[in-house]
């Protein structure tokens, strides 16, 4: 995401855009991507610059020069041919050229402009048409034929107008100016501590990751199985940006007010470790400064391996820690996996359920992980080791996610999600320091209501705004400058509120 | 005769509208022995005259309703000659122009007389529509449709264009609507149509750049009282949501043979996704419900409300029902709790112990977001 | 308001606007008015037409000649000068008149022209303005400085900008174009027998009467004390137009379900009748035929008068009988009056509440009904025999109205009332005839989505919308064109649905 | 110091920001010694010295809380020196334009240094602001500023008019942020100031024709993906609405000696109005409920909060307790009947013999109509 590694790599993330079209691919040196009804390689656009402008030939990205659209050519021109277009009927039938020719034409390889040439040239009426209908022609016959995107890296703005092109109501009906608004009114900066509880694809997720640029912590909640990671992927985003995010479970919220402690007994030193004799285990202490009543004292041992985490530690320190000991457990086998399950029941749970979205991604992404190719024989041994990695860390990170949230140092929490906001809100407000934003996003307004109502009963916030926001775009031509035809009814509603500290009356 | 004024029963040569659901309507005018075919199957003329307006019909394969024509059903079901005003435009235009029974007014183009029929609709029976239409074909057409309503007396169709031959009225118009490319070319005709002591002035643009053309063109003309607007259609879509409370887990851990334990939670990946009882109708091309066209008006038949109800309430009383065993783990939001909770908290919709159900009317994710500028202007008697 | 009649008359109702500023008044020659802190008389526009313009001087009405504004004289300034604007501090502190001095200078009945040239002489820094800005300086004093005035004939839309400016809670938030929408979906046109629930100042019973234009039957539904007569004193409608006008008590709408039929018995050919002796009924009786549970069989005895209207009579009839009886019963004391009010229960109540209700009113504009002037004494004897007649007319318009409902054959049904209205539309809904139109506004959403749903289960209708416009004024000038900076964020909604022949099952 | 990160307790020094009501904020340099007048009675700063940010503070009529500067709070509450951009298009810019830590942005003019925090604070602290600013005591004033408020490591303020002089920066931003009368005369100084990869530029005019030859500039220029954005913010206020339900009357008449009697209801006049309460606060400047500003935010003192619940409360049970006597006489639309009525009822709000009450969250009457047209391009690295 530096400004001088601008050029596209090999296992890049790129977003392939045509006119509003945009979609997201890893680039793989050799591979077919399928795309607009054409299989072709990526090939051609690696080493070039991000940016770049590129056409399918042959199978391959042929990069070209963009060329100025030149719309003030048809200056002045507007108002006359609409007066003449009365005389018109539709004349797209009077193309000579049949759809299959088209076709065919472009399998075999014809060039864009070629092809626009071609159906100019067998069109009955084009010569008929006035000046300006023959540049909307040839225009919307650009649009529709010629083979042309935009090579571009992914960020929240594109994934954002992508997601929602594909259907808004995946991401909650989240439009862009109502992220925009979240992220502002949330003051996201880096160096924040944020907790986000989406459904929203990881796109608000990702949107915070972003504006914190690897500085500070974001707490992910997931729902029962889905870890914001493999959305996540689709960003690109560097080591030092994803080191920064913490996943914790939903179903432990209600947990976190007994102020107990998690800990993971994790050796550091350990390398070819058996799954069933290392003792790894996840404490449960009670906290005994703070709570007065009395929670039982549980510890869950997972034999996996037996780092111990000083829940005093930097968190820059932990992360380092987690990267090694990703590297140290290689050899476990799916055998010792299953034995060391029965006992693993926190930390398992998610992470079996996120192995499977994995999977989920991997089929979507083409069946393959990034940069790597295995056998078959192979890759089976080296999963399993991978996911006793990911349980390990997994129950790692949840330990240390609830340590962040514990700290009650939280700098905003964000809400956006398929759920009734309110519980989620109410059990999470308390661990946000005074002073602070809380934003809540519904696609319903009575959702928001209802927190509202809650909140006020819960005290401890002022400043509470419920808005929309309405988003107008303007086609800008010669003569022809209006709002555009269609607009977006919703784009969902946001809560926001400040903390304060809760006063004893 | 059926635009004239409301009758009760149908007879031959009356223009109906057939309704089979929202998105779903035709316009039929009457005549003995002839057949129609609706997705319900087919439908025989002479099986409807003598019906009483707003009656159930029949066909094989569903029922329709055979409704009385107004202005604004024929503006959804009319033959596109043009672009057409809808009736949102149509209304504030109406509203702006002080029409009423009695007002003579001048409109150009006639295009497909939607706003025609409507005006005529509004100045009856004592007013007079003096439309004009440069295309020839359409100015017969909306002649013979005027006719075929029976509103032919109210209206003088004249093929003319106005641009270049102007009005040729001599100061009797009350008001004057300009649907044109170039509006500036007949303001100078249109304040001949206007009568002596005024009247006023509507010009119907898509771009900007015409408003402001015609706005300078209005304000040198005398007119004055230029007012410039956008008037924007928001339909909202009444629906039951059922959004699930989420699942917090339990406020302890619970030690079970040295292991954490949590309380996993009963299968929820079905009752997880949003519920919504969409109540205007689930008709079989609704397949993408993100994308309902806000343009269009949603309805339903009276089968499928009942349908919706019954579904509704079937899924309420299961949810009611479902296991309540999980109670203590989960943040109570009991709606039969009511004495013990403040009322405020009941006064946006319901809560069970997995969803809180609400009624909503959500904006249709597409709207309108133009259809075209405004500009409305008064011109003051001469002295 | 009919073409040819365009001269302002004594008597006349006429709105006098000055830029967005709306007011009505009743002309009556000699009085003053008070109007933007001016005392002044209407005098001077009797005679002349509708629409001249009057410039307020020496407490009088001046017509003076409609100058054209140049706009387009500062064509192409506007992106100029907002750059120089950058060194302009605000200037009027720098006007060397004090605000009493110009006061002074107007109460004298300095000419608005003069007094914006004093104005200028009398500005330090008019001078150093750009053109543009000394254009945009003169045109803001004018507006604060010059006293004219249009002319002009009451109007729907001019009533309703003039309650919309006033302040929006008095008309329900009822904005010009939801009113527009409801007339429109409403289908109102000449000829249709349309019932209106409203408590907006009578402005849709007022536009439902305009757009009728004397043709006809508006049922105008009041809540205890108040009929919309007086609120539409202020559209100064012919008598053909208020003779389409029925009132009908809310509180007799329950009753309407049990087809009994209340009889007027008034016998025309009284003339000094004594209001004790006379026998005028209000006879309700079961309609045998068709409800066949038992209700109780009643009479209400009215010692007024003792015409006995035929229910089966035409309308127009009617309301011929109705005039004349009101030209007979001029004798009338307030003593027989009170004697009389024993037994007149229905009428009685509502006539009661309507002469205090037209008290108000007569306060409004100046305590003086329009064109007549009495001593007290005699006003005193005539206003008894008024409210006597009034009770009479009343209890018969409700029959009437009772009669109209009762037929079925009502061609639309209007609601827009502080009421929800729910109740409303479930017990007026099935008088409507089949295959017409209903239209229910209100400023709440929620009253609404109530209604939508209750008349769901109600069934017989078909075509349900619920809507919402929004309405954007834009300013157009040369290179200062765009939306205006304020807009109304609601306008109400509207619920429309049409009628059905209900089916059996 | 203050607006470069969090911190939790206040300093000599700092910017912090008094809370006092929705419409009632102020913005305060500490300065140990001095005393700042609030509606409250005075509020000495070295008081505030050392407390907690988010505490409340009491003066001598009231309280009031003290919060920790943020870009947003400083809009609203800074000095104006010229118009300023508020947070709606802040937001969208900031989104549009991909800024995030590490972007070099390039902006003009500073005005009064609104949107520059916003930027700021996103892209910090790697990234870099270059404002520029015709006006030389503006320039001086935002400079000032972004020392007191610890920010002046993150941005240069350069005093200049960029459309005779230009940006003079040689392709080192990601973003161009213009919000200036002519856009058009620095569209190719903002080419060079962007990298050679390319970038985002925005710019911010009120009226359409500079959008207009700003689009051509930039078309011409070479770049690309032009869109001209409104986004207006639309506040609602969440309150309790209690619609009356009508007296329709008895649905029998009731025979009393000869005459109509019919059950006159008791007394209705104040209960027929409706009544709201506006959660949001009821501060003594609002006097007419109908004009609130929808620019303000809208907000409470905790204190006001329990009020108005309070009051709510008691209002709904005395509505519960009134004269239950006339209930045959009325349409039934009880709540505690549930069980006898479709669920579908109750999912909007509750209903007693008198009332219909819900939570409503109206659209203020008054909102935001435009403040300008945001114009966004991408410059695509030439080859």
């Amino acid at each position: 995401m530096t400004s001088t590694d601008n050029l596209v790599k090999d296992g890049d993330r790129v977003m392939l855009k045509k006119g509003d079209n945009l979609r997201v691919f890893q680039v793989h040196k050799g591979r077919e991507i399928f795309l607009e009804k054409m299989k072709f390689k990526l090939d051609g656009i690696i080493g070039e610059t991000y940016g770049s402008l590129f056409e399918v030939k042959d199978g391959e990205m042929v990069k070209i020069v963009r060329q100025i659209e030149n719309e003030t050519s048809t200056d002045d021109k507007g108002i006359d041919t609409e007066k003449d277009n009365r005389h018109l009927l539709d004349q797209d039938s009077n193309q000579k050229l049949k759809q299959e020719e088209i076709e065919q034409m472009k399998k075999d390889g014809i060039s864009g402009a070629h092809l626009i040439d071609q159906l100019i040239e067998n069109s009955a009426t084009f010569q008929s048409k006035t000046e300006f209908s023959q540049a909307k022609w040839v225009k919307k016959k650009k649009k529709k034929h010629l083979n042309q995107f935009t090579v571009l890296r992914p960020s929240t703005r594109l994934l954002c107008e992508m997601h929602w092109s594909k259907g808004p109501s995946r991401i909650c009906n989240l439009r862009i100016d109502s992220l925009s608004q979240m992220l502002t009114m949330g003051n996201i900066r880096a160096g924040s501590t944020v907790m986000v509880v989406e459904s929203c694809l990881g796109l608000v997720t990702g949107a915070v990751l972003e504006r914190l640029g690897g500085f500070g912590k974001v707490i992910s909640f997931y729902h029962g199985d889905s870890p914001m990671k493999c959305n996540l992927d689709n960003y690109d985003f560097s080591k030092e940006i994803m080191d920064t995010l913490y996943n914790y479970p939903l179903e432990l919220v209600n947990s976190l007010k007994h102020k107990t402690e998690l800990r993971v007994n994790d050796d550091v030193s350990m390398e070819t470790a058996d799954l069933t004799d290392e003792s790894k285990c996840i404490k449960v202490e009670q906290d005994k400064d703070k709570s007065d009543n009395i929670v039982p004292s549980v510890e869950n041992v997972i034999k996996d391996s037996n780092v111990v985490i000083d829940t005093k530690a930097d968190v820059e320190m932990e992360s380092e820690s987690k990267n090694e000991s990703e590297s140290k457990t290689e050899t476990r086998t799916e055998s010792d996996l299953a034995e060391g399950e029965g006992q693993l029941k926190v930390a398992d749970r998610s992470v079996e359920k996120t192995d499977n979205r994995e999977g989920d991604c991997e089929q979507k992404t083409g069946g393959k992980r990034r940069g790597k190719k295995w056998n078959k024989r192979d890759n089976k041994v080296k999963k399993t080791k991978e996911r006793a990695e990911a349980k390990i860390l997994r129950a790692k990170e949840i330990v240390d996610a609830r340590r962040i949230i514990q700290e009650k140092n939280v700098d905003c929490l964000i809400v956006a999600t398929k759920f009734h906001p309110t519980p989620i809100v109410l059990a999470l407000v308390d661990y946000v320091n005074p002073s602070r934003q809380i934003v809540v996003y519904s696609q319903f307004k009575e959702a928001l209501e209802d927190c509202y109502v809650y909140l006020r009963e819960h005290k401890g916030l002022v400043n509470y705004r419920l808005t929309e926001t309405w988003l107008r775009e303007y086609q800008v031509l010669p003569n022809r400058t209006h709002p555009v035809i269609q607009m977006s009814g919703t784009g969902g509603y946001v809560l926001t509120a400040t903390t304060v500290v809760k006063s004893p009356n | 005769m059926s635009f004239a004024k409301y009758k009760s029963n149908i007879e031959n040569g009356d223009t109906v509208m057939l309704y089979l659901g929202f998105d779903n309507m035709h316009t039929l005018v009457i005549k003995d022995g002839d057949t129609f075919q609706t997705r319900y199957g087919a439908l025989r003329h002479s099986h409807l005259i003598g019906k009483q307006y707003g009656s159930r019909v029949y066909c094989k394969k569903g029922y329709l309703y055979v409704l009385h024509p107004t202005p604004e059903l024929w503006t959804v079901n009319l033959p596109h000659r043009t672009q057409i005003l809808y009736s949102t435009d149509i209304s504030f235009i109406t509203m702006q122009l002080d029409l009423r029974p009695g007002s003579i007014v001048v409109e150009s183009g006639t295009g497909s007389g939607s706003l025609s029929h409507s005006i005529i609709r509004t100045i009856a029976p004592t007013g007079h529509l003096h439309t004009f239409e440069f295309h020839d074909q359409r100015a017969k057409v909306a002649a013979e449709e005027f006719d075929i309503h029976g509103i032919s007396e109210y209206v003088t169709v004249t093929h003319r264009d106005v641009c270049q031959d102007g009005f040729q009225l001599d100061h009797i118009a009350d008001a004057v609507f300009l649907d044109l490319p170039k509006p500036w070319e007949v303001i100078d005709s249109a304040k001949g149509a206007l009568k002596h002591q005024g009247g006023r002035i509507c010009s119907f643009s898509p771009c900007i750049e015409q408003v402001q053309r015609t706005c300078n063109t209005l304000t040198s003309n005398g007119f004055v009282e230029l007012k410039t607007f956008e008037c924007l259609l928001r339909n909202h879509d009444v629906r039951t949501v059922n959004l699930p409370l989420p699942d917090l887990g339990p406020s302890d851990l619970v030690l079970h043979d040295g292991s954490v334990t949590i309380n996993s939670s009963t299968d929820n990946g079905k009752q997880n996704d949003i519920t919504e009882e969409t109540d205007t109708g689930t008709e079989s091309e609704k397949t993408d419900k993100d994308f309902i066209d806000a343009n269009c008006l949603k309805t339903e038949s009276e089968e499928q409300i009942v349908d919706t109800s019954d579904k509704s309430k079937r899924k309420i009383d299961s949810n009611d029902l479902r296991d309540s065993n999980s109670d203590t783990k989960r943040p109570r939001f009991d709606k039969l709790k009511l004495q013990n909770t403040r009322h405020d908290f009941d006064l946006i919709g319901c809560k069970d112990d997995k969803s809180f159900f609400f009624k909503t009317s959500a904006p249709t994710l597409q709207m309108p977001g133009h259809t075209g500028f405004l500009t409305f202007a008064t011109l003051y008697h001469s002295n």
